[in-house]
């Protein structure tokens, strides 16, 4: 097993399958010789040329209008949108389009397409490159949305949308790319979508999150274990569709529920993940489901304090684990 | 790049064989259209959107593509196309009357959503312009398999108001892709005029701002249509680029089986329309060169509704899609 | 009081406003000398003249973006998008721009526009004129969101909409438009935005809904009645911000709760309805949290067999009642 | 309509008091923003972008726009542009370190997302071209009221791709609304340049497809720009309709202080736009027509140096926002 970097493993990914499957093209604004605003494409211009590594004109309708063209003509395209915040121009195409060409063709056609993007914040970003906008696409029937927190997952997780048969948005948050290291083993490995994963056992509190969230929950989650309380961290991984079993597994578990987000809470990712658990875990649950995510306001602010206001971190949500675990 | 106007005479160069082939696919679309009304006064069929006036321009068009090999994104006017490419009525009557074995989508969409994974004509939904984009796609997957396919799409004169239609013939000229982008102009997106649409008198203006070819052609008349589509894909097919085609057409019906063109149209506008009729005008042509001779019209019409009888049995007789099949292909590894 | 269909009185709320307030404009495709393809707008043109009721090119971004320039600059403009499954182009005018205008000058500047749009099926509209989007929407601040189930709401509203000072989508339920009569009252009344309305009071079972699915639960709680168990049907109305103390009120004195909608579940505006139960009832509820919507397909499919066994009706809600009641 | 190329010799007809007003303003805005990237060399402020290499554009065409009267959607190199137009180099400098006062956002926005009530410019967030919808939506305002202030907006070259630009510009046209839009093309969008975001010579060729008057521009000659505007605001102001131009500017500096042009813009290329800096140009030329003596640019200098070390410090001296403000003005009515 090898280190790498959450951003290296992405590009590996890619680099990986576009070795294996000349179908697999990249499309995307600066992906080229510049290698993308944040590198992930480094290197693959180089390496596989200008026909299958593509910079588009600056509009992101065409690039996964394109996208889905190429797909059902037999291509895997992985289309790259600078920033999630960028993605809403092309929202009709993803909706409207990707999602139910499969359905309105009755199986006769396909969109094996790849969608990927930074989110969220922490980064000074401000408004518009920060945001986590995941949940308006967790809503729709014929999408995959997928969000790793770990390299490992980062490529496997990726190996497996490029290899998919439906189109899938993989959201990679920005902020872990050069901070979040780890193992990432040889070889032709994939993580399967649709499966969360249980990042930590526990019995006392579940936490479900997702995510750069997932490393803030696993240190307060240590913070907690070390007077006694035993969490268990479950990182959804995939959010669309979302790992029914698992949840409702850990939920009855433990009997308490926590919810950690960095997107704001209504009509989000950790809605459904509530409605869930009161819908299936009435007679095992110990106290009211508990929900943390960003604050009712529309974006990230640049200034220090601001964005610090608005970003979940450890303690923020340790205190909210103290809380439970006290009710 | 200047907008092209070429001029043909109709009928010119092509032998009696192709212009008697071209007759035939018009006078079996119309029919066809025909009878989809009909269904729908007898309120069979809760929806129906008309290709008549656009016949033409789709014939002559159709026939300058290779079918099966060429990608196609049509549009719900293209009723004609499609049965050129090789499409049948009682595939389209199947999805007018929502049957589980239409070829289109089994039902689930409305009629005029065209799809046929065997002839390679994509799968549309109802947003206009979309499609566009993804002809522009299928472009660029024939290129990077070095295969000589080119992509058509089409849409109306209304619909090139949308950041989709820039998008993708801008996306076609940067990347030099063999895309042909017809626009089927009949002045109207449903009751709002080419006036209010775009400041140019021509659509095919539209061309110059991507630096692509722009024609402008006669779609009432087939050969114009056929020659203007030839020569771009010929092109297309050579690596040289995209075209955008404006055909100027006619809409001889209102907008759909729920529009009512009253408010919006004059009477005499539309009577106008009906006198250029361009299926009429066409059987007047090859009469006068004696490419039909009398009675051969009113035989062609015959066999057309035979058919359409025919395949109008057939599709009633075929099954609804089963309840149970909602939950089917919603995705592909289910 | 007079007697109104649906859309008939959005048809006069519009015109009201109108008369009142030189600064409100009308603008979308057709709505002009057609009046709209529902005739929503029918008679304002030949009222207010081209400069108010203005035919846009076939463009959704930007009738939402003019919109947004006009509003800025002193206009209190509606905007109609013809069918809401073609709002998907104007989304990103919609959240990235109107959603934060406010917020992003620090109140230098505000959107007070409305757009209108019908949603919903059961009219053989197939997948791009049945859907239910409304919940992509409810997940963002700074917008509003209001669906209407009656003529007097529908007017009311939608002149509260109108005179509110931020963007406000008002959805209104295509199947209402013509179904459903009732009482208008004269003169110039407004109905809040952000506040639910019990429809039938009851203490047995909390039912949440809003639309055309407020009329079938209204069926299907008489129905209910007659066997003796009272339904408190509550018609949330505003869905964002969703009445979040009228939620709660009603779960927790009838101690069994179900959500109701026409929109797939997955992430949706019932989700966070089921949340907030979780959340704030905890110590009241006498069993799960139950929810119907539509189900987990990309649309609404054509062919009747098929649309039936989409949409919800009157029967499918009583037996979840029913189910409910005997738990 | 033809694309317009106007020739103007530099400095040509106007007065020596204009002429000095002009460079002065491009030395401030140089002043600024060059200083705004000291600050974030200094690890003070996270990020700049930068409008040098197009002040030239930017101050010839605010200064024939009538301040607070006409509406302004400028896009985030247009520092120059909204100094002219009234703003000061202390408002910028709170956007850059963020704070409460930033009169732009409060600190909400990161820099150079430009919003200011009293002057009617209309606040931008990030996405490119929407705002070209915003202006299109003034102008459209302006007219239903019967006033003549014009709506002028901006963008860069590479925008132009979106479908918004395509939206914005149709609909102006057809409604003949008093709209200037100037593309601000550099050549780059980031890493990618005009060759593959067009396939026209000219940005301006775009104007074509929508039946508007297209203007190129020389972006490195503020007069030249002054009077493209000032005509294009004349028309718009009588009711004549919109406008494109584009102004051919330079990119002097990396995309953003996050940026690194290097994989992707030549030395020699970036060597000889320098050599055309359009601040040193102009003053070439002002020295040469006898409009500036000898010093008297080192005066403008030093003179803007005051001005920027004056705001900088109370930049400095000013607060944070407090964390608790991050919950105001969601809504109107809270
Ligand atoms: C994105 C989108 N907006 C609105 C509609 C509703 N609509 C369907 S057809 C149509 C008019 C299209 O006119 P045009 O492009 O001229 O084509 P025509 O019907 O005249 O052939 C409209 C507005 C739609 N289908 N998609
Ligand atoms: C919708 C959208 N997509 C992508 C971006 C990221 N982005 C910011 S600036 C830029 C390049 C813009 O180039 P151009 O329009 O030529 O303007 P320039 O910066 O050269 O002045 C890109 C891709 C964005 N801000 N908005
Ligand atoms: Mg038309
Ligand atoms: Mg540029």
């Amino acid at each position: 097993m090898a280190i790498r970097t959450y951003i290296e493993a992405i590009r590996e990914g890619m680099r990986d399958e576009m070795r294996r499957d000349p179908r697999v093209i990249v499309l995307g604004e600066d992906v080229g010789v510049k290698g993308g605003v944040f590198k992930a494409t480094d290197g693959l211009h180089a390496e596989f040329g200008e026909m299958r590594v593509i910079d588009t004109p600056l509009a992101e309708s065409a690039i996964v209008g394109v996208a889905i063209g190429a797909a059902i003509n037999g291509l895997r395209p992985i289309a790259e949108i600078q920033f999630q915040d960028f993605i809403l121009p092309a929202v009709d195409q993803i909706i409207s389009e990707a999602a139910k060409i499969r359905y309105r063709s009755n199986n006769g056609f396909s969109v094996p397409m790849v969608v990927r993007a930074p989110f969220g914040g922490g980064v000074h970003g401000a408004l518009y490159h920060s945001q986590s906008l995941e949940a308006m696409f967790c809503h729709i029937p014929g999408l995959k949305v997928v969000v790793p927190s770990t390299p490992q997952d980062a490529k496997g997780l990726l190996r497996a949308a490029i290899r998919d048969p439906d189109p899938v948005l993989f959201f990679e948050h920005k902020r872990c790319y050069r901070l979040i290291r780890g193992e990432v083993p040889d070889g032709e490995y994939t993580v399967p979508l649709g499966c969360a994963e249980v990042r930590r056992e526990g019995r006392d509190i579940a936490v479900f999150t997702y995510g750069l969230m997932t490393h803030f929950c696993m240190e307060a989650a240590e913070s907690l274990a070390r007077d006694g309380f035993a969490c268990e961290v479950v990182d959804l991984r995939s959010l669309r569709p979302l790992d029914r079993a698992a949840i409702v597994a850990s939920a009855r578990k433990c009997g308490k529920v926590l919810c950690v987000q960095e997107a704001n809470l209504a009509v989000s990712v950790m809605s459904e993940v509530a409605a869930i658990v009161a819908e299936d875990c009435f007679e095992y649950l110990d106290a009211p489901v508990r929900r943390l995510g960003g604050p009712e306001v529309p974006g990230v602010p640049f200034s220090p304090p601001l964005e610090e206001a608005y970003m979940l971190n450890t303690t923020k949500i340790e205190a909210a684990l103290r809380e439970l675990a006290a009710y | 790049m200047a907008v092209m106007r070429p001029e043909t005479s109709p009928g010119s160069d092509l032998d009696a064989e192709l212009l008697l082939t071209m007759y035939r696919h018009m006078v079996r679309a119309r029919v066809l259209d025909e009878r989809m009304w009909v269904l729908n006064r007898q309120g069979r069929a809760p929806f129906v959107i008309s290709c008549q006036g656009h016949e033409a321009a789709q014939v002559g068009m159709a026939m300058a593509l290779r079918p099966g090999y060429d990608w196609i994104a049509p549009y719900y006017r293209d009723l004609a196309l499609t049965l050129v490419l090789g499409m049948t009525p009682r595939d389209h009557l199947l999805a007018l009357l929502a049957r589980a074995a239409d070829p289109n989508s089994g039902g689930r969409q409305m009629p005029a959503h065209y799809g046929y994974r065997p002839l390679n004509i994509i799968t549309g939904g109802s947003p206009v312009a979309t499609q566009v984009l993804h002809a522009a796609g299928a472009a660029l997957a024939s290129r990077v398999r070095g295969e000589d396919a080119v992509a058509y799409t089409s849409l109306g004169e209304g619909s090139t108001s949308e950041g989709d239609f820039h998008e993708g013939l801008n996306f076609a000229a940067v990347h030099q892709l063999p895309l042909i982008c017809v626009v089927e102009n009949n002045g109207f997106a449903i009751s709002v005029p080419w006036s209010k649409q775009g400041h140019t008198k021509d659509v095919a203006d539209r061309a110059l701002g991507y630096g692509m070819p722009g024609v402008i052609v006669d779609g009432l008349d087939p050969v114009a249509s056929y020659h203007a589509m030839t020569e771009a894909v010929a092109r297309a097919r050579r690596g040289e680029g995209p075209t955008l085609i404006e055909a100027k057409v006619a809409r001889l019906t209102p907008h759909s089986s729920d529009d009512d063109d009253r408010p919006y149209k004059t009477r005499e506008a539309v009577a106008e329309e009906k006198a250029q009729d361009c299926v009429l005008r066409f059987r007047r042509v090859l009469e006068q060169r004696g490419v039909l001779s009398p009675g051969d019209a009113e035989e062609v019409r015959a066999q057309c509704m035979r058919e359409v009888d025919r395949a109008q049995e057939e599709a009633e007789n075929s099954p609804l899609p089963s309840p149970e099949s909602l939950h089917l292909h919603v995705y592909g590894d289910q």
